[in-house]
C-alpha cells in the first residue's frame, strides 16, 4: 500500500495501449507491404479504379468480421455469419419483391432478422450453455437451409425496388468530389466499423465484451447478468450481419439463397489478423477492419498478377502465416 | 400403386438454379408419368465421396431405377454394379460415367457448346484481340470442359485472339465479380469475357458495371432471370444454354422406360444454343431458359 | 430471539455436499455488527465453502441462514449482494485485460445517458477509493500487468466499494507483505467502528491477536467451537484446529564448513528487474530469500530456473558452468522450482491429482514405446498424499476441486517426487495451514539434511527466520546483503536491508 | 497433517468416472435414438446395407475427427484435416501411379507427408507461436494449393495399382462372416481410434496432451520440453489425418485434388458432439467416434427419409444442438 513502488505510475497503460497502438501499426505495415509489393509487380494494381475496387471487395467481408469480432472478445466464436447474412438477404428480398414494401422497411426487416437469429445464438450459448463452436454450426445450417426454403431456392432479384442497388454501388461521396467515387457499401463498413468501435470503447455492453471475454467467472461473481449481455451482443453480432446481408444483396440486385458458406472462415481470419485473440478478451475493430484489407488486397493483387489459381491459394495461406508471425514476433520484441 | 414406383436422383449440385432447373424437368416428368422422385447433390462440385454416400442412401429405399450424375467418371462404379446386380437400372445425366452400367446418358456436349461460345466471341471481337474466361471450377467436369471448349478453339481457330487469363470464382457471384474486376484491371484492353456458368456470367456482368468498362463483349452460359435481362438489355452479349429442364425430363422418362424393360437410347443429346437479344423470346429458345 | 435480532447472520445446521465430498455437516456460524469474526480451520476444513453459501454463490443442502432477523436463500452473487454481504474470493477472480477501475466497478459503472461509460468518474471514483485505502496505484492500469500482490489490494477495494454490511475476506493476506498488512487492518479497524461485521480467514495465526474478536474453528466439515480471540492462546486455537498440539522446533543451523558448493550464481541480470543479482548455496543449505513485494526474488528464481530469459549472468551446478536456457535445462541440472502462483503457473488444474503430482516426473514412469506405468504413478502420488497430508477424496480427484491449501501441497509433491538436487521454493507455504505449514518446514530441514540445497524465498518474516540457514535480502532487483542464520539476526537487519535502495530508487524513480 | 480423515473414501472415483461414463453414455444414447426413429420412421433405414453405407460415410470423417480431436484436447484446433487428407491422397496418387511405386510404399508416403505436415503446422503453432487457428487455416490453404498444383489439377486414377481400393471397399470382416461385410475402411476408423485412445490414455505422448490442453505454462515450468511435445502431438494428427487420405482415395479409386474442404468442420462438430472441450484438457477419442457416427446417422436417415434436401440442413443443424444440449443438460444435472 504505502509501499507500492511507483513503477506502474511511470507506464499507466503500458500493456495496452503501447502495444496495442505497435500491434495495430504492424499489421497496418505488413499491409502497406503488400500494397508495395504488387504495385511494383504491376503497374496496373496501383490505380484509383482497382483501390475502389479492394474497398469494395472488403466491404461485405469487412462488416461480416466487425460481426465476429464482437463474438470472439466475449470468448466465443461465430460461425453462422456467412449464412445469416444470406438470411438477412433473403428476408429483404421477401419484404421487397414478394411482399412489395417500402425500401426503409426491407432494410429494417433485414437487420431485424439477423437481430434475432443473433439473440437465437446468443441464447443457445449463454442460456442452454452450449458451446458457442455448435451453437453457431447448428445456427449456420439452420440458417443455409433455412434461407433456400423461404426463397424457394430461387433468387430473388430487386429489380421492382429502384434504388436498392444503390445503397452499395451508388457513391454519395462520388457525388461531392467526383475523382473519389467511393462506393456506399465502403462507407457503410466505416460507419459500421466506427459505431462497434464506439459501443466496445465507450459503453456497457462494450465493457461487458471485454469482460466476459477476459474472465466470465468473475464477471458473473460480481453480480453482472452475464448471460443477458451475452445475448445482447450476439444479437448486435447479428444485426451487423444484417447489414452485410443488405449489403451483399444490394450489390448482387438479388438475394442468392446458396451463397455465404465459407464466408464465416474467412470473417475470422480477418479477425485474428487484425490481432484480436481468439481466446477472447483483446481484440480491436481498427485491427479488424486492417486485417479485412489484408485479405482483400492479397486476393486482388494475385488475381491482377494473374498468378494461376492454385498458386494464388499457395501464397495465400503463406502470406496470412507470415503476417501473423510478423506480428508476433514483433509483439513479442516490444513486449 | 404408382406412387411406389421410386427414383431417386443424384446430382451434382442442388442449390444452382441449372440444378433447379433440371430438377423441375425431373418432377414434370414424374408427375406425367405417375412416379415418385427424389432430387440431391452435394453443395459443391469437388465433394466426390458426399455423392456417393447419397448413392448410398438412394439405394437404401429400393429404388425402382437411378439418376446419376456422376461428379467423377469412375468413383461411383461399385455401388453402380451393386445396383446393376440388385436389377436396379441407371440412367446417367448432365455426364457420364466410366462405364457401361448407365443404360442411358441424358447429356449436353459441353466442349462443343464452350467451343461456339468461343466462335461467337470471336465473330463480335472482329476475330483478334484478348479475351478472358472466368471459370467456375478448376476440377469439375463442366468446368474443365466449358474452358478447354473455349480455349482450345480459340487456340485452334483464331490465331489472333489471346486468351490472357482463366481464373476461377467457384460459381459465386460475389467472388466473380471480383475476379473480373481484379481481370480488368490487368488488363485495360480486353476485348470480352465468356462466364461459365451464371454464377460466374452474373458476375462478370456485375464487375463490369461496377467498374463502368464499356465495349466489352460478354458471353455466359447458362440462363436465369439476370442473365437474361443482362442480355435484353445489352450488356451481354449472349449466352449458352442448355436444356436444363430437358435434361431432368428426359432422364426420368429413360429411367421410367428401361425401368420397365422398354429400349432407351444410350444418347439423349438434350441439346445446346446460343441465344442472345434477337432469339431470346423465339419460343423455341424461350422453351429451355429458366428464370 | 433478542439476540438473534441483533445478529447480522445467523447460519445453523449447514450442511453441503460436493461429489464424493460431504463438505459441510451442520456447522454454525454468526456475526455481530462491528465485529471481527475469524473463521480458522486446515486446509479443506470448508471455510471457503461456507462462506460461499453465505455470497450466493452455492446452495446449501440444509440448515438456516438467517441475516438481520430475516431467513434468506440468496442463490446468486447479486442477491447477496443486495443483501449487504461482499466477499473476497480466495482465488483472485479479476479480468485481466480490464483496467483496475474497471474491474473495481465492473456491474456497476457510472453511466451517461444511452449506456455510455463515464471514464472520468470512473477513474476518480476509483482514485477516491484507493487513498482511502492509502494505495498507490493507477485505476487505469492492467489488472493483468500487476504482480498478485497488487490483485489482492484491487480485489480488497472492489469488496470495500460495495460499502457491504458483511464483509468476508477469505485469506485476503495470503499475497500481502508486512507492511500492506497493517494497512489492511487499518481498513479493518475502520469497518469496524462503521459496524461493519467482518468474516476473517487467514492461516497466519499471529493476525488473530491483532484483528480478530473471536474466533470460530472448523475440522473436516464440522463445527469444533467459538472462543474469545483475546483470552485464548494460540495453542489452543491450533489445537482445536488440528485435533492435537503443534510443537515448533527451533531452528538448528548446521555446520557446513567444507561442504560442497552446489548452487553458485554469478552477474544475473535481466532487464529492470535484476541487476547483478551473485550469490552460492551450498549443499544441505536452507537459503532463505527476503525482500518487500516487487524487490525481485521471484525473478532471481525464474531466471536461474529458465522460465524467463535472463540478459546476462552464470550459473553453476555442482561447480560446472551450465546453460540454462528453459526449464527443461534447469530439471535437467537437478533444479526444481515452485512457483508462487500455483493457479497459473503450478498445476493443470482440469487434470487429476495423481498426473499433477507426477508431471515433472513422467520420464521416470514411461516404459518402452512411451507407454506410461499408471501403477507406479498411482503408488507414488498417494505416497505423497499420505506424507502431506493432501486432503482428497482419491488420487484421481480433479486438481480443481480441491481446496487452495491441499493444491499447494500437490505442487509441492510434484516437486518432492521430481527429487531434484536443488529446490527453489518460492512462497512454499501460501496458503498453508499452521499444522502443515510446520509439516513442511521439517520436511525442508529433513531434505537438508539428505543433502539437498534449498532456497525459500517468502514474504512472511517468521518464516525466513524460522528456516534459512542464511538469509538473502534484496531490495529494487539487487542484492542488498546476506545475513546469517540464527538468533544473531533480527527482523530489523533483515527490514533494513529490504528497504536499503529504497530511497536511492525513489530518486531515479522520479528523476526518469 | 494427520489422517486424510474419512471424506467420503466410500466413492473413490466420484467426481470423474461417473460423469465421464454418463456423459458417454449420454452422447450414445442420443445416437441410439437417432437410430430408433429411424427405424421407426422409414422400414429401410435400417438394413444391414444401409448400416453399412452409414459405417463406410463414418470412415473418413471418423478418422478426421480422430486427428482433430487430438489437436484439440492439446487446446489447439486444426482446421486443415481435410485438405491435408487431400494433399495426402495426392501424394499416394504420385507415388502409385505417377512414379509406379509399390502400394505398401505409396500408402507409406501418405501418411509421412502427413505426418511432415503436422509437424509443419506444430512449428507453426509451438515455435513461431502462431495461433493454432491461422496456423491451420494457412495450412489448410496451402495444402488445397498444392494438392491442385502436385495434381496437375485432374484426379489421378489408382486403377494401375490393384488391390488399392480394396483398402477401403473390401471387406476382410465379410470374408469371414459373409453376412457382416463391413468394408475395411470402418475397421480401419476403428484400428485408427483404438490406436488414438491407447496413445491419449496410456503414453506420455497422451499424458501430455491433456496437460497442455489444462495448463501448458505449468507443463513448461515443470521441466518439459513443451514444444516438441506439441509438434509430436500435430504430426501424429497429421499421419492420422494421411490414413484418411489413403481411405478416401481408396473409396474413390482416385485422389481428387480439389476435395477437402468443408471436411475441417465436419470433423471439428464430430469431436465437440463427442463431449471433447473447445479449450482444450479434456476428450475423449470414444466420443469422437460418437460424435462422427451421430452425424453420419443423421445425414443418411434425412435421406432415407427423403426429406427435402433444404430441410434436411436445417434438421441436422437443429439437431446438432439439441444433442449438444442434451448432453450439457444432463452433464450438469449429474454434477
Ligand atoms: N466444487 C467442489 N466440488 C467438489 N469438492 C469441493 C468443491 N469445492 C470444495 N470442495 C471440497 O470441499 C472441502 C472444503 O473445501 P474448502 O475450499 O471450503 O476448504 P477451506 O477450508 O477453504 O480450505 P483452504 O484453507 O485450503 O482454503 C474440500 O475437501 C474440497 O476439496
Ligand atoms: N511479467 C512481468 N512483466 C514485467 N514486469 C514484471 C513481471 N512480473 C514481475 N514484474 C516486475 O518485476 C519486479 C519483481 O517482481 P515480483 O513482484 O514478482 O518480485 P518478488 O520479490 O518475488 O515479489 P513478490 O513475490 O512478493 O510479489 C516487480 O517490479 C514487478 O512489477
Ligand atoms: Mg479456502
Ligand atoms: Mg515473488
Amino acid at each position: 500500500m504505502t509501499t507500492a513502488t511507483d513503477i506502474d505510475k511511470k507506464k499507466p497503460l503500458a500493456g495496452l495501449s503501447e502495444s496495442g497502438a505497435y500491434q495495430k501499426m504492424l499489421a497496418f505495415a505488413s499491409l502497406i507491404a503488400l500494397l508495395i509489393g504488387f504495385s511494383i509487380a504491376s503497374p496496373n494494381f496501383m490505380q484509383t479504379s482497382n483501390m475502389i475496387a479492394i474497398l469494395q471487395a472488403t466491404s461485405v467481408n469487412g462488416v461480416l468480421a466487425v460481426a465476429a469480432t464482437l463474438v470472439i472478445i466475449t470468448g466465443g466464436i461465430d460461425l453462422s455469419v456467412g449464412t445469416l447474412m444470406t438470411f438477412c438477404a433473403v428476408i429483404a428480398g421477401v419484404a421487397l419483391t414478394y411482399l412489395g414494401l417500402p425500401l426503409l422497411i426491407g432494410v429494417a426487416a433485414a437487420i431485424a432478422a439477423g437481430a434475432l437469429c443473433g439473440l437465437c445464438s446468443g441464447t443457445f450459448v449463454a442460456k442452454m450453455k452450449i458451446p458457442p463452436f455448435i451453437a453457431t454450426l447448428g445456427m449456420m445450417l439452420i440458417l443455409k437451409g433455412l434461407s433456400l426454403v423461404i426463397s424457394g431456392t430461387r433468387p430473388i432479384y430487386f429489380n421492382d425496388t429502384p434504388g436498392f442497388d444503390q445503397i452499395s454501388r451508388g457513391s454519395l461521396i462520388g457525388e461531392v468530389f467526383p475523382t473519389l467515387p467511393i462506393p456506399n457499401g465502403v462507407l457503410i463498413l466505416f460507419l459500421v466499423a466506427i459505431a462497434a468501435s464506439y459501443i466496445l470503447g465507450r459503453t456497457v455492453l462494450g465493457r461487458y465484451t471485454f469482460a466476459l471475454g477476459s474472465n466470465e467467472e468473475a464477471v458473473r461473481l460480481s453480480g453482472v447478468n452475464t448471460d443477458a449481455w451475452k445475448m445482447r451482443i450476439y444479437a448486435l453480432a447479428g444485426g451487423i450481419c444484417g447489414i452485410g446481408g443488405i449489403l451483399i444483396a444490394s450489390r448482387l440486385n438479388s438475394a442468392q439463397p446458396a451463397l455465404g458458406l465459407g464466408y464465416e472462415l474467412e470473417a475470422i481470419a480477418a479477425v485474428v489478423i487484425g490481432g484480436t485473440s481468439l481466446s477472447g478478451g483483446r481484440g480491436t475493430i481498427l485491427g479488424t477492419l486492417i486485417g479485412a484489407l489484408i485479405m482483400a488486397v492479397l486476393t486482388n493483387g494475385l488475381r491482377v498478377l494473374s498468378v494461376a489459381q492454385e498458386w494464388q491459394t499457395v501464397v495465400t495461406g503463406a502470406i496470412i502465416i507470415l503476417a501473423v508471425y510478423a506480428d508476433m514476433a514483433r509483439r513479442k520484441k516490444t513486449g | 400403386a404408382a406412387e411406389d414406383i421410386y427414383i431417386p436422383l443424384v446430382s451434382k449440385g442442388f442449390q444452382h438454379q441449372f440444378w433447379q432447373a433440371v430438377k423441375s424437368g425431373a418432377e414434370q416428368a414424374a408427375d406425367e408419368y405417375g412416379v415418385t422422385i427424389t432430387f440431391e447433390g452435394p453443395d459443391n462440385e469437388t465433394m466426390v465421396d458426399r455423392q456417393i454416400d447419397m448413392l448410398a442412401a438412394a439405394l437404401a429405399n429400393n429404388p425402382k431405377a437411378i439418376g446419376f450424375a456422376a461428379l467423377d467418371s469412375q468413383a461411383a462404379i461399385p455401388l453402380l454394379k451393386q445396383a446393376n446386380d440388385k436389377g436396379i437400372p441407371i440412367i446417367a445425366f448432365d455426364s457420364g460415367v466410366d462405364s457401361d452400367i448407365p443404360v442411358s446418358t441424358a447429356t449436353t456436349d459441353n466442349l462443343a457448346a464452350a467451343s461456339l461460345a468461343a466462335d461467337k466471341m470471336a465473330d463480335m471481337i472482329g476475330g483478334k484481340g484478348k479475351v478472358a474466361v472466368v471459370a467456375h471450377d478448376q476440377t469439375s467436369r463442366t468446368g474443365i470442359d466449358r474452358r478447354d471448349g473455349f480455349v482450345n478453339r480459340m487456340a485452334e481457330k483464331y490465331p489472333d485472339i489471346e486468351v490472357v487469363t482463366v481464373q476461377y470464382g467457384q460459381g459465386d457471384h460475389l467472388k466473380s465479380t471480383e475476379v473480373t474486376k481484379a481481370i480488368l484491371t490487368a488488363n485495360p484492353d480486353l476485348n470480352g469475357i465468356f462466364g461459365t456458368n451464371e454464377g460466374s456470367a452474373i458476375g462478370v456482368v456485375n464487375g463490369v458495371q461496377e467498374l463502368g468498362t464499356e465495349g466489352l463483349i460478354i458471353i455466359g452460359y447458362d440462363s436465369g432471370k439476370a442473365q437474361k435481362d443482362a442480355i435484353k438489355s445489352g450488356l451481354m452479349a449472349g449466352a449458352i444454354t442448355q436444356n436444363p429442364v430437358g435434361i431432368g425430363y428426359e432422364t426420368v422418362k429413360a429411367a421410367v422406360a428401361a425401368m420397365k424393360g422398354e429400349d432407351v437410347p444410350a444418347l439423349i443429346d438434350t441439346g445446346f444454343y446460343y441465344y442472345d437479344a434477337t432469339n431470346i423470346d423465339d419460343p423455341k429458345i424461350s422453351a429451355v431458359l429458366y428464370d | 430471539m433478542g439476540e438473534t435480532m441483533d445478529k447480522l447472520v445467523d447460519m445453523t445446521g449447514i450442511d453441503k455436499h460436493f461429489p464424493g465430498v460431504h463438505a459441510l455437516k451442520s456447522v454454525q456460524f454468526d456475526l455481530f455488527p462491528g465485529e471481527v469474526h475469524a473463521l480458522m480451520g486446515e486446509n479443506g476444513a470448508g471455510k471457503s465453502t461456507l462462506m460461499k453459501i453465505l455470497s450466493g454463490i452455492y446452495q446449501r443442502d440444509g440448515g438456516d441462514l438467517v441475516i438481520e432477523g430475516k431467513s434468506v436463500n440468496p442463490t446468486t452473487p447479486r442477491e447477496a449482494q443486495n443483501l449487504g454481504i461482499g466477499i473476497i474470493h480466495q482465488e483472485l477472480s479479476l479480468m485481466n485485460d480490464l483496467t483496475v477501475a474497471q474491474n473495481i466497478f465492473i456491474g456497476r459503472e457510472p453511466r451517461k445517458s444511452f449506456g455510455r461509460l463515464d471514464e472520468a468518474a470512473l477513474n476518480a471514483q476509483t482514485a477516491g477509493i484507493f487513498a482511502t485505502m492509502n494505495l498507490a496505484l493507477d485505476p487505469r492500469a492492467l489488472v493483468g500487468s500487476l504482480t498478485i500482490a497488487k490483485q489482492q489490494m484491487v480485489e480488497i477495494a472492489k469488496a470495500l466499494s460495495y460499502r457491504s454490511k458483511v464483509l468476508v475476506m477469505d485469506e485476503p493476506t495470503a499475497a500481502l507483505n508486512d507492511a500492506e498488512i497493517a494497512e489492511l487492518f487499518v481498513i479493518i479497524r475502520r469497518l469496524k467502528a462503521e459496524g461493519v461485521g467482518i468474516v476473517y480467514i487467514s492461516h497466519k495465526m499471529d493476525e488473530l491477536k491483532q484483528i480478530a474478536d473471536r474466533v470460530t474453528v472448523m475440522r473436516d466439515g464440522e463445527y469444533v467451537g467459538t472462543v474469545d480471540a483475546a483470552d485464548t492462546p494460540i495453542s489452543r486455537i491450533i489445537a482445536m484446529m488440528v485435533g492435537r498440539e503443534v510443537n515448533e522446533d527451533p531452528l538448528i543451523v548446521p555446520d557446513l564448513d567444507g561442504a560442497e558448493v552446489s548452487l553458485q550464481v554469478a552477474g544475473l541480470n535481466r532487464g529492470k528487474v535484476l541487476h547483478d543479482v551473485s550469490f552460492s548455496v551450498q549443499k544441505g543449505e536452507i537459503l532463505g530469500f527476503a525482500g518487500l513485494m516487487g524487490a525481485g526474488r521471484t525473478e532471481v528464481a525464474r531466471a536461474i530456473f529458465g522460465a524467463d530469459p535472463k540478459d546476462s549472468g552464470e550459473v553453476r551446478v555442482h561447480g560446472k558452468p551450465v546453460s540454462i536456457k528453459s526449464p527443461k535445462d534447469a530439471v535437467r541440472a537437478g533444479i526444481g522450482y515452485l512457483s508462487e502462483d500455483r493457479k497459473h503457473f503450478g498445476l493443470a488444474t482440469g487434470m487429476n491429482v495423481r498426473d499433477n503430482i507426477a508431471l515433472a516426473s513422467m520420464d521416470l514412469f514411461t516404459g518402452a514405446g512411451g507407454v506410461l506405468n499408471d501403477n507406479e504413478i498411482g503408488t507414488a502420488a498417494n505416497s505423497y498424499i499420505t506424507q502431506l497430508g493432501i486432503r482428497t477424496p482419491s488420487d484421481i480427484q480433479e486438481v480443481r476441486l480441491l481446496s487452495g491449501g491441499n493444491q499447494q501441497k500437490v505442487v509441492i509433491a510434484k516437486w518432492l517426487l521430481r527429487d531434484c538436487d536443488i529446490l527453489i521454493f518460492d512462497e512454499p507455504t501460501r496458503g498453508i495451514d499452521v499444522g502443515a505449514k510446520s509439516e513442511i518446514y521439517k520436511l525442508l530441514e529433513d531434505l537438508a539434511e539428505q543433502g539437498k540445497t534449498i532456497i525459500v524465498i517468502s514474504s512472511e518474516l517468521p518464516e525466513i527466520m524460522r528456516l534459512s540457514h542464511r538469509i538473502a535480502v534484496m531490495c529494487e532487483g539487487r542484492l542488498t546483503g546476506i545475513l546469517p542464520g540464527g538468533k544473531d539476526t533480527t527482523q530489523e537487519d533483515i527490514m533494513h536491508l529490504a528497504t536499503q535502495r529504497a530511497a536511492a530508487m525513489q530518486v531515479t524513480g522520479t528523476a526518469q
